[in-house]
Order: structure tokens, then C-alpha cells, then sequence
């Protein structure tokens, strides 16, 4: 396990950034960096994505590496695929995760397989930039969390950042690792303001952290359910006087078992959360590995919090319920807890 | 080709409650006063009129993000349709769909479409089944100039030509994908250039000039009713407003200039005066469309806003047909 | 839970069949109960597909019913959506399961979610006939078991089946069903021979089937892992004195939690096994479901078995590393009774 | 054009080194000494060995499930080819990728692919990656008739097209997809007419004629180097074998005259003969070539078949670069 985020940051000024800034800023020096990088999307350049993640990078790096694409995601998948393999380190953005749909035989056929198909010749250094996340009622097909789908593919790579120290760390490390990763970023925290150390640092890829310290309960987060997990933290320690100890996996795959393992074994009860929908979600590979791992230590079956099982809805009455919150946790722990 | 006033008459009542449709419902956006993001068809109303004049309930239509105009055109109720924006239960799609996947299967309109390209394939899937079930209707596919690069589209128009299906690809150029300009997301003028590769017929028209859609859509959809297969129309249109809502352009991907260019020519403007000199609709008459449209629109907004919202304990419907 | 495949078959005539004639069958007696079904796909018509699984169809239904599509697997499936929404019932055959990467937008963001985005107006009586699974030597793009990603999105429904007998039950159930199913057949097991009757009986969807009983080890076993399970169990019995209870959920989605939880709360153990890769598969969505529900009566963690974390490899010698087979379970079911 | 006799020589001993490397590989099959399923590119060796005569090592090509040709038509290399087909470590890819997955990127091979149109996105890429990192390299990615209706295909070429990138798109209509026809599986009988709507020339060439396919090829290749785009040639060729192997059709899906026509032009015979006459190449010294091809393929089986197998151990290595 490797520490927490404020942590883990060096710097001495305590500056703060925008989950979306943290993003921009690890594009830039990771294109500072190295000459290889350039970024290819819809809309990314003169707009600077509709999330706003590349803006300003046009008129800093100009069009041959800030590149606007034609609504065609499998061939730009595709692009970043050949010139990965052909020396340079390109990175993809995918506008919508919920976009991926169209490009998934370029992801998961080629991107991830080419190395191992090619006895190992092949090197991929391929970065995927993709938004997910429900909550702004923009309906079922612009809201998916999808990252199960690709946890279960060799050869893939799958970060989910939790905040923005962890999106600028992570996302450099992705950038500059030698195979295809997978970075899922979540849009409805794209405003959340943490301290991100100007300099470019990264975030070991597979390795989680313990982003709070507890004793009761165990709680896995992934991606924007960590500030979730936080709330939740707060109100049962007022309301109920329980500890809970939140690890944040960051890598999804590779998967830092120990970490959470060793954090369970310690507080004998855990609550996996993703936003993701709870049926068939990467919750389930985490639920497994710990009751393989810490059978004797669990006092109470692991507990998951996700989406229930229908697409995402439009009304907002309805989607308030479809959405996964600090109070799902809350409830989570409590049952758990047998409370 | 001579059209019966009565038809002319239909074209423009449907334009104009194309447009007042939406420019209420941009309003409603900007006021927040309705969730989510719309896509405004303002400025391309001649395209769908013209089209789906064409059309009876039985023949389909695909729409995309952009479809309150498609819906309008073929047929839809306006205070199902603010009900849906509104996010209501007495909405269309029950507040579940919302602006990006309204639709009517009553009349035919198989659904606005979140996704780019989507819309395609499934219009070839409805032109399959009405050569199938032995039906003489049509399947119109409405898909943007940005569209017209998707992988879908290609294949879903070799698909069409290869089985000689009644399927109409009506692309709508209005010269930008988002932000980006059509020559910056393909290197051809003419998307309509792409249908000799597909095996069809492909035709040019002014998608301002409703008159003029409506003549070349009825062609094809004669021609695909009577087994002569699809066909592709390029309408060269624009749209008035920005990408989503009525302005907000975060840069100027488009001068001032050009968009006054094209308003020069709105088409519901031109329809009017030719009606006018034709002694088809005088001006008074028209006055009295917009009138009567905007009084219809003014009572379904405020049904809609009026509408209880769902029931939360239905989220879980509709998953499934039992 | 309902009985074994061969109790069920009511025929006095024990009629066996090997799976894909039950498959040509169940394709067959579809289309003569209704005409509004029709088959589309790729070199199906004449050639009556690569696996034969609609082998002479074509001249029994013609041209019209029987359809040979280009490659486009995109609008092939959107082919089945938009006739399945306008009245016909159609069958869409994905030749291999490797290939839905290509028409996973259709699948997954039209099929499955078009009724709920319409507020329950739409009806898409829609299958979808795939064939997964490795060992033909066909190596990484011709070889995986996909159906995690399926199971995890609501609007479909997936079967699984494990033999003859229940690949053409569950067919039929499959395809008159007014919902997008997703039939994922193996091709290492078309050759199996089991009694299939000859009427068209149907397999009703979401419930599992105890398809060996026995005391001390419950076995989940999807797909083709059944008839390893089968000779798992003998294997056990034998060398043991182990018995195995075998419970084939025969549907993935929607899954028969009652069944199989039934089954380990009277052995207290269990191993879940499937062909596909085992991180991230539909193995852990089992797994925690147990735990949930059956957590004081497991005497150890419930074991899963799956293929290792790498595509598929061409060589033999490496394929046969990689492809589960009866000796796993066998392995899994000693270490989880600790021997 | 003219072209000189060591090129022409050198067309000539590509075409030999494919179709003896898979008559051998047939062979092989049918005799299950290889596992898995082989597509055989015999019958369409002038089309491999034209373009691959204009590129060098550093220009990329992407290939099919019918690679072998390609691979060798751009310097593979026999061993460890065989060796692939045979699972050996010895082989290319370790034996973990075979016939579908062969590949050499150091000759700019990057791979045979298992994925009907997945080819053309990725020499997108290498074409993007040629022009960016400020190269003069092309890359050609081959696809059949059949794959050029998959959307990948479109998207590829309008890409390439819009950024003006040095890729060649080389469809190899052999007339058939798997058992279906062209003509049963596309409205249209010349693929290249898809080039007008994708904004680059369309070539149609005798693909079984290696000069004229050299010579467009050369001619696109160079206007790719400098700068002027892509180009979609069009080799109108055949199988002579079945889709997998070399016979065992389980229906007659062309008829034996069919063949037989195609079988008159054959690549081999027709280069020969023209070498011939022009005094280039004489038929003795044509022999030669072949039996020394013939020999060194004999050469490299027996090397792949005592080539030891994989080490199980090493099953989950090659997954991810460190
Ligand atoms: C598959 C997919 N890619 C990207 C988007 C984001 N997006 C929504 S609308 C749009 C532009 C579409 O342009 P065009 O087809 O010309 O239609 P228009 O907006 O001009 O009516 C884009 C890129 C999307 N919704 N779906
Ligand atoms: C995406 C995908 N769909 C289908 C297949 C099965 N398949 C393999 S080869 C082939 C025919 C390809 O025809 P063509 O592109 O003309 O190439 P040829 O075999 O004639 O060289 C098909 C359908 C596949 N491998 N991948
Ligand atoms: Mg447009
Ligand atoms: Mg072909």
C-alpha cells in the first residue's frame, strides 16, 4: 500500500486545482515532457473538449498534436493504436465512456491483445481518456460507468481516478506506461477542488491507498464514490461512533489486493461502492478476492453499493435514485455492521 | 411537379410548429426551467417538414440528439413532447427518455438517438421488416454531416442497397459536427458523393427551400415504396442556434456574418412569401398559424410544468417486457 | 429451482441429438410456430453457417427468412433491433462472440435500453446467437467467452446453455421472448450428444437447473463447464468419496440466486466455474451473492475457476494451460474441503 | 513507366516465395501438421508482391486473415513463419499468435489480423504516426471485398483522407467474402467507386498482373511520400483455393469453370512469360528460382517442426511490456 494523496504530495505550497485543471495539467507536462505525446478527440482542440480537459493545450502544442477527429471512434481508437506502435505515445480521448461501444473491438481485439499475439514484440505505449458518471441528467446512453468491461481483458490497463491529486498522478503514469491504459475519469466531480502539487508526480500504477484510517469497517471505493466514502465517514463516526477505513484502489488492473486485503483483515467488515451498476460490476472480482483472501477474518458477508439494474433515467427525481450515494454507504456499513 | 396547396399548407404548419417548438423550449433550457442539454433544430425546419409530408403514421423515421424537429414533423404532441423535456410522467417516454431519446412509436418515430450514427442501422432494420411484413412503407434515417463519418452509417447504406430496401438516407448538412466544420471533418463537399459507392441514387437539395425537399423526398420515397430501393438526399441547411441550447458558443467556431448569411434565407421566411405570392397563404394567414401554434405550445408547457413528476418507486419499470 | 435436463424430457423415445442439430432444430421449430422469425447473418444462408448451426434452413425457409448479411456486424445487429421494434422476431447470428466488440453500441446502447429510454413503449423481440469459447486453436481473437459484459447491462437477458438439451430449450425460450436475449452457445461442445425431444419444449429463462445432486461441494458451472463439472463429480466420487451437487444456471441474466444458494446452504461449500477469464468474469458476481446470502452456512470461501489472465494462445501446448477443464474444479473442490 | 529488370526480378521472387510458402502451408494443413485454420493466399501473389516491391522496411503495411502473403511479400522470413504456423517458440510471435496473428515489425509488418476490417484504423495510426514523428513512410493496409463493408473501413479512409495522411488502401477483390459473392454482399461491382466519397483517387487494377499493379502502386505510394494524400487502389484478383485451405468447399459456391478462367491468368505464369519474352528472365532461370525457393521452404519446415514448443511456463509472459 502506498500512502495518502495529501501525503504522498510533496510540495510545500498547499496549492489547490480543479479535478478538470489537475487533468489539463497533466496533459500539458506530459507533453512537455515528451515529443511523442499528442491527443486525438472530438472536439478537444479549438474547444478544448466539451469537458474541457484539453483547454488551452491548442495554442500551447498546436494542431499536429492537439488533434480534432471526426465523429469515427473506431478509427480513432485505431489511430492511437498504429502510432503506439510505431513510436509515438499517443493519447485518445474518448468524449463519453458511454462512446466506447463503438470502438471495443479496437480496444479490447487489437489494442489489447497485439503485444501477447505478437509473442511479446509489440509494445503499445497507448493512453485512453474516457469520462463516465451519471447524475446530469443526460440519460441512459451519455451516464454508463463501464469499466467492467474492460478489467476482464488482458492486456488492458484501467485507472479510475478519485480526485484530482489522483486524475493528474495517474494520468501521467498511464501516459508514460508502455501499454495500453485505460483512464476513467467521472464528470460529475470534475469541479472538485484537492491539492495538486504543481510539479509532475505520478501515482504508481497498482497500488491502492488507504485515503482514511479507521478500525470498523472497510470501505472500497472506486473513483468518485471516495469522496462519497469521505461523507459517509464523517456522519457514522457522529452519528453512530464507527471508524470506517476507505481504500481508494485507484488501479483497478492491476488490482492491489494486499492493500485492501490487509485493510479488511484489520477491521473484519468491508463495503465495496462503485457507481457502476452493482449486477455483474467490478465490485464482484473485489468481493471475491477478499472472502478468497480473508475468509476467517470476516465477520459479516462484504456488502456492495452500485446502480441498481435499469439504464440510467432522464427525470431527475428519478435519477436521484439511481445514483449512488454517501447514503447508500451509510446503509451499507450499517447493515454490515448488523445495525 | 405540381403540389396541392393543401399539401403546401401542411408543410408550413408543420415548420412553424417546428419553430415555435423550439424556440420556447430553448427558452425553458436557458431559464433551466427544463433539465439536461437540448439540441435545437431551429433554422433546418424545411428538411423534416418537407420530409415527413411525405409520410403516413406506418411509414418510420430514425432521428438523432437533434430530434424534437423530426418528432414534431412526423406527427408528435407537443404536450407529450414538454412533458418529456419537463422530465414528467405524462412526458412521452414517462420522464425516462428525456430531449435525446423522445419518440413516438404511434407515429412511427423510432426515437431521438444519443448516440451518432446509431440511428442508420435501425432505420434499415424497419426498411427490412416493411419489404418482410409486405408493407408498401418507408424508413427515413435523419443523420448529420458529422453522422456521415460514422462507421454505422456505411454500413447500414451497402446493407440498404444491397437489399433494395425502402430506406431514405437523409443526411442534414448543416456544415458542422459540434464545433468542428465540415471541412474539418471530412475532405469532401458533397456527402451525397458517398452514394454511388454505396449503389444508390444520391441527390442534392437546398434544405431551405421546403418545396424543394419535399419534391425530391417524395420522389424517393415513391421509388422506395414501389421496390426501387433507397436512396440518399443531402439537404445543405444550417442551424441558427449553437450546437446546444440557443447561444453559449464557448468560441467562435462560426462568424457572425455567416450566420446572418443563412438567416437571410430562413426557410420558414421563404416558404411564406412564395405561399403569399401564389395566393396560397396570405400573410394574415400565416400570422394566424403562428398564432394558433403559439397559443397550442403556451397551454402544453404549462400541462407539462404542470405534470406530476414519476413515481420513484417506478425505476425499475420498463426494463423488461414480461 | 426446476429439475435435470433429462427428467424434464418428456418423450417416451429417448432421441439423442448432437448440440447443433438441437440448435438447427430449435431454429427450425422457431420459424415454423412463427413467421414473423427470421435468421441474419454472416454465410449463414448456403453455407448454413461456419458451425452449421443453421444448416439446411435455407432450403426449407428461403431466401427471405434465411438472410446472408455482408460483414458489418453493426448493422446486423441494428438490423434485428429495428425489425424487432416493428413487428418481426428476428434472430441475429454473430458468428463468432469475439466479433460483438464491433456491434456493441447496438447491443448494449439501443437493444438493451430502448424500451426503458421509451418509457416502456418499445417490445424487442430480439435474439442474438453467438458462440464463445477456446480450444480450436483459433488463438486470441476467435476464442473468448464475453458474456461478463453482457450480464452487467440491464435490458438484456443472456443464456448459457450447457448441452444439447438445453441449447435448443433455451433457444426457443430465447427467441419468444419479447426482450433483447443474447444466446451464447460453445463451439467445443457442438458435438456433444444428449437426449433432446422432438417437440419444441422450452427452457423458461431465469431459472437454474440441479443437475446432479449431491452433499458436499456445490459446483456452479456455466456453459460448457458443466459436462466438466460431470466428470469432475465421477472423478471425486471416485478417488474422494466426494460428492458433488452440480447446479447449471442455464440463464445469467436473470440470475437464479434462490437455486444456487439453496444448494451450498446444505453442502456449505461451493467452487463457481466458467470458461472465461476469471478476473473480472461473471464468477465474482456469483461469488458475492453467495457470500450475501449464505454466509454463515460457507465452511470455506467459495473457490472460482476460470481462464488465467492472458488472451488466448495459439500454440496447443499453451491453449491447453489455458482452457478450464475438469481437473481445475477438481483441484478447486479439494482445496476448498482442505485437502 | 519503366521499370528495371532487378525489380522486376525481384517482383518476380516474391510471387514464387508466396505461392510455394503456401502450397507447402496448405499441404501442411491438410495433413494436420499445422493446427488451426490457414487462409491461403495463392492465386493473388502479384498483388502483394507489386505494392511490397515499393516499400521499405520502415514503410508499414497492415494485413488480413490472410496474411502469409503480405509477410512474405515484405520480407519475412520462412523459419520463423513456419515456425509460427507450427506453435513453436521459435516462430514470430512465440507461437502464441499463428497464421491469424503473424506478424513482423521489423520489416513493418504489423500483423495478420483475425478481425474482418480491423486492419485499416491501425495503418491510420502508422500513416499519422509516419507524418508526425516527420518521416516520408507509407503504410498500405490490404483488406478484401468483403471487409470493405465493414464501417471500420469508412471511418479509416475519411480519416486519412481529411489529415492527408501516407496511407495506401489496397482492397483485394477477389470476388468473394468467405462462401458469399461480391455481389451479394455490396450494390456496387467496382469498390473503388467508394473512393470519390471518401475524397481521394480511386484505382482499379488487373490484380493478377504484377507490372500494372507495381506501377499504380509505385505511383501512389510516391504521392503519399510527398505529401499528397492517400489513395484507394483496387486489385481485381481471386483465390484460387478455398476460403481456409485448399479444398473441402462444403458447397458449390463457384463453379469449377470459374476457377478454371482464373486459373488461365495465372500471376506466376503471366509475370514469367513476359519476363521471358522481354529477355529478362529466362524459363530455366525462372526455374531456378522456384527450386530454390523450393528448397529453402523445405529448409524451413523441417526447421519449425524440430523447433521445440513453447514452454507452458511462459504462458502468461508477453501480456504487458514491463
Ligand atoms: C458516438 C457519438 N460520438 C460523439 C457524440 C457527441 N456528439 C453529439 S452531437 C455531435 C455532433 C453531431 O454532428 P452532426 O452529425 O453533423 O449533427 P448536428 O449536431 O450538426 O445536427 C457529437 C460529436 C455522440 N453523441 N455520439
Ligand atoms: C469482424 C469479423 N467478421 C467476420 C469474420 C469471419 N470472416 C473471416 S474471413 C471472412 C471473409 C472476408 O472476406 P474478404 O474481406 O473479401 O477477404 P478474403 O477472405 O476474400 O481474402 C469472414 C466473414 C471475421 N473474422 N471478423
Ligand atoms: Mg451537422
Ligand atoms: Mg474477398
Amino acid at each position: 500500500m502506498t500512502m495518502t494523496a495529501p501525503a504522498a504530495a510533496s510540495g510545500d505550497t498547499v496549492r489547490e486545482l480543479p479535478y478538470v485543471s489537475a487533468v489539463v495539467e497533466g496533459f500539458r507536462q506530459a507533453m512537455q515532457e515528451d515529443a511523442g505525446v499528442f491527443i486525438a478527440g472530438e472536439d478537444i482542440a479549438a474547444y478544448g473538449s466539451v469537458f474541457g480537459v484539453t483547454r488551452g493545450l491548442l495554442a500551447e502544442f498546436g494542431p499536429e498534436r492537439i488533434v480534432d477527429s471526426p465523429i469515427s471512434e473506431a478509427a480513432l481508437l485505431g489511430l492511437g493504436i498504429g502510432a503506439a506502435a510505431t513510436g509515438c505515445r499517443p493519447v485518445i480521448d474518448i468524449m463519453f465512456m458511454d462512446f466506447l461501444g463503438i470502438a471495443m473491438d479496437q480496444l479490447v481485439n487489437q489494442a489489447a491483445k497485439m503485444k501477447y499475439m505478437f509473442g511479446g514484440k509489440a509494445r503499445l505505449p497507448l493512453t485512453v481518456h474516457t469520462m463516465a458518471g451519471a447524475g446530469t441528467s443526460m440519460a441512459a446512453q451519455h451516464s454508463q460507468s463501464l469499466e467492467a468491461w474492460l478489467c476482464h481483458i488482458p492486456g488492458l490497463k484501467v485507472v479510475m481516478p478519485s480526485g484530482a491529486y489522483e486524475a493528474k498522478g495517474l494520468l501521467l503514469s498511464a501516459i508514460f506506461d508502455d501499454n495500453p491504459v485505460v483512464v476513467v475519469n467521472t464528470k460529475t466531480v470534475l469541479g472538485q477542488r484537492a491539492h495538486v502539487p504543481e510539479e509532475p508526480y505520478r501515482i504508481p500504477l497498482g497500488q491502492a491507498a488507504v485515503v482514511r484510517e479507521g478500525t470498523d469497517v472497510t470501505v472500497v471505493a472506486l473513483g468518485r464514490m471516495v469522496s462519497e466514502a469521505r461523507k459517509a465517514a464523517e456522519q457514522l463516526a457522529a452519528e453512530d461512533g464507527v471508524s470506517l477505513e476507505i481504500v481508494d484502489p485507484r488501479t483497478l488492473s492491476p488490482f492491489d489486493t494486499e492493500t485492501v486485503v490487509a485493510s479488511v483483515r484489520k477491521t473484519n467488515h468491508c463495503v465495496v461502492a462503485h457507481e457502476a451498476v452493482r449486477f455483474g460490476g467490478f465490485g464482484g472480482e473485489i468481493v471475491a478476492q477478499i472472502q478468497e483472501e480473508a475468509f476467517d477474518h470476516l465477520d459479516a458477508p462484504v456488502a456492495r453499493v452500485g446502480a441498481p439494474f435499469c439504464p440510467v433515467p432522464f427525470s431527475p427525481v428519478l435519477e436521484q435514485q439511481y445514483v449512488p450515494t454517501a447514503s447508500w454507504i451509510v446503509d451499507a456499513v450499517r447493515r454490515t455492521l448488523g445495525r | 411537379m405540381d403540389i396541392t396547396p393543401q399539401v403546401l399548407v401542411d408543410i408550413h404548419r408543420r415548420m412553424v410548429r417546428i419553430r415555435i417548438f423550439e424556440e420556447e423550449a430553448g427558452k425553458l433550457q436557458e431559464s433551466a426551467r427544463v433539465p439536461g442539454a437540448l439540441h435545437l433544430y431551429v433554422g433546418q425546419e424545411a428538411v423534416a417538414a418537407g420530409v415527413c409530408a411525405c409520410l403516413t403514421d406506418d411509414d418510420q423515421i430514425t432521428s438523432t440528439h437533434r430530434g424534437h424537429g423530426h418528432l414534431v414533423a412526423k406527427g408528435g404532441d407537443f404536450k407529450a413532447m414538454y412533458a418529456e423535456l419537463f422530465g414528467r410522467i405524462t412526458g412521452y417516454c414517462k420522464g425516462k427518455g428525456g430531449s435525446m431519446h423522445i419518440s413516438d412509436l404511434t407515429v412511427g418515430m423510432l426515437g431521438a438517438n444519443g448516440i451518432v450514427g446509431a440511428g442508420p442501422p435501425i432505420a434499415v432494420g424497419a426498411g427490412f421488416s416493411n419489404k418482410y411484413r409486405g408493407t408498401r412503407n418507408v424508413a427515413v434515417t435523419f443523420f448529420g454531416d458529422g453522422a456521415s463519418n460514422e462507421g454505422t452509417i456505411h454500413e447500414a447504406a451497402n446493407m440498404a442497397a444491397l437489399y433494395k430496401l425502402p430506406v431514405i438516407f437523409l443526411c442534414e448538412n448543416n456544415g458542422y459536427g459540434e464545433f468542428t466544420a465540415q471541412r474539418n471533418h471530412q475532405a469532401i463537399v458533397d456527402v451525397a458523393d458517398r452514394a454511388a459507392g454505396w449503389g444508390m441514387p444520391g441527390v442534392i437539395v437546398d434544405g431551405m427551400d421546403a418545396i424543394a425537399v419535399y419534391e425530391v423526398a417524395s420522389q424517393a420515397v415513391e421509388r422506395a415504396r414501389d421496390g426501387g430501393g433507397p436512396t440518399l438526399i443531402e439537404a445543405k441547411t444550417y442551424r441558427f442556434y449553437d450546437h446546444v441550447g440557443i447561444k453559449g458558443m464557448r468560441i467562435p467556431y462560426r462568424s457572425d456574418d455567416e450566420v446572418a448569411q443563412w438567416r437571410q434565407r430562413d426557410p420558414i421566411a421563404l416558404l411564406e412569401s412564395k405561399l403569399a405570392e401564389a395566393g396560397i397563404l396570405s400573410a394574415e394567414a400565416a400570422r394566424a398559424v403562428h398564432e394558433e401554434v403559439a397559443a397550442a405550445t403556451a397551454e402544453a408547457i404549462a400541462y407539462a410544468e404542470s405534470s406530476p413528476l414519476p413515481d420513484v418507486a417506478t425505476l425499475l419499470d420498463d426494463v423488461y417486457t414480461a
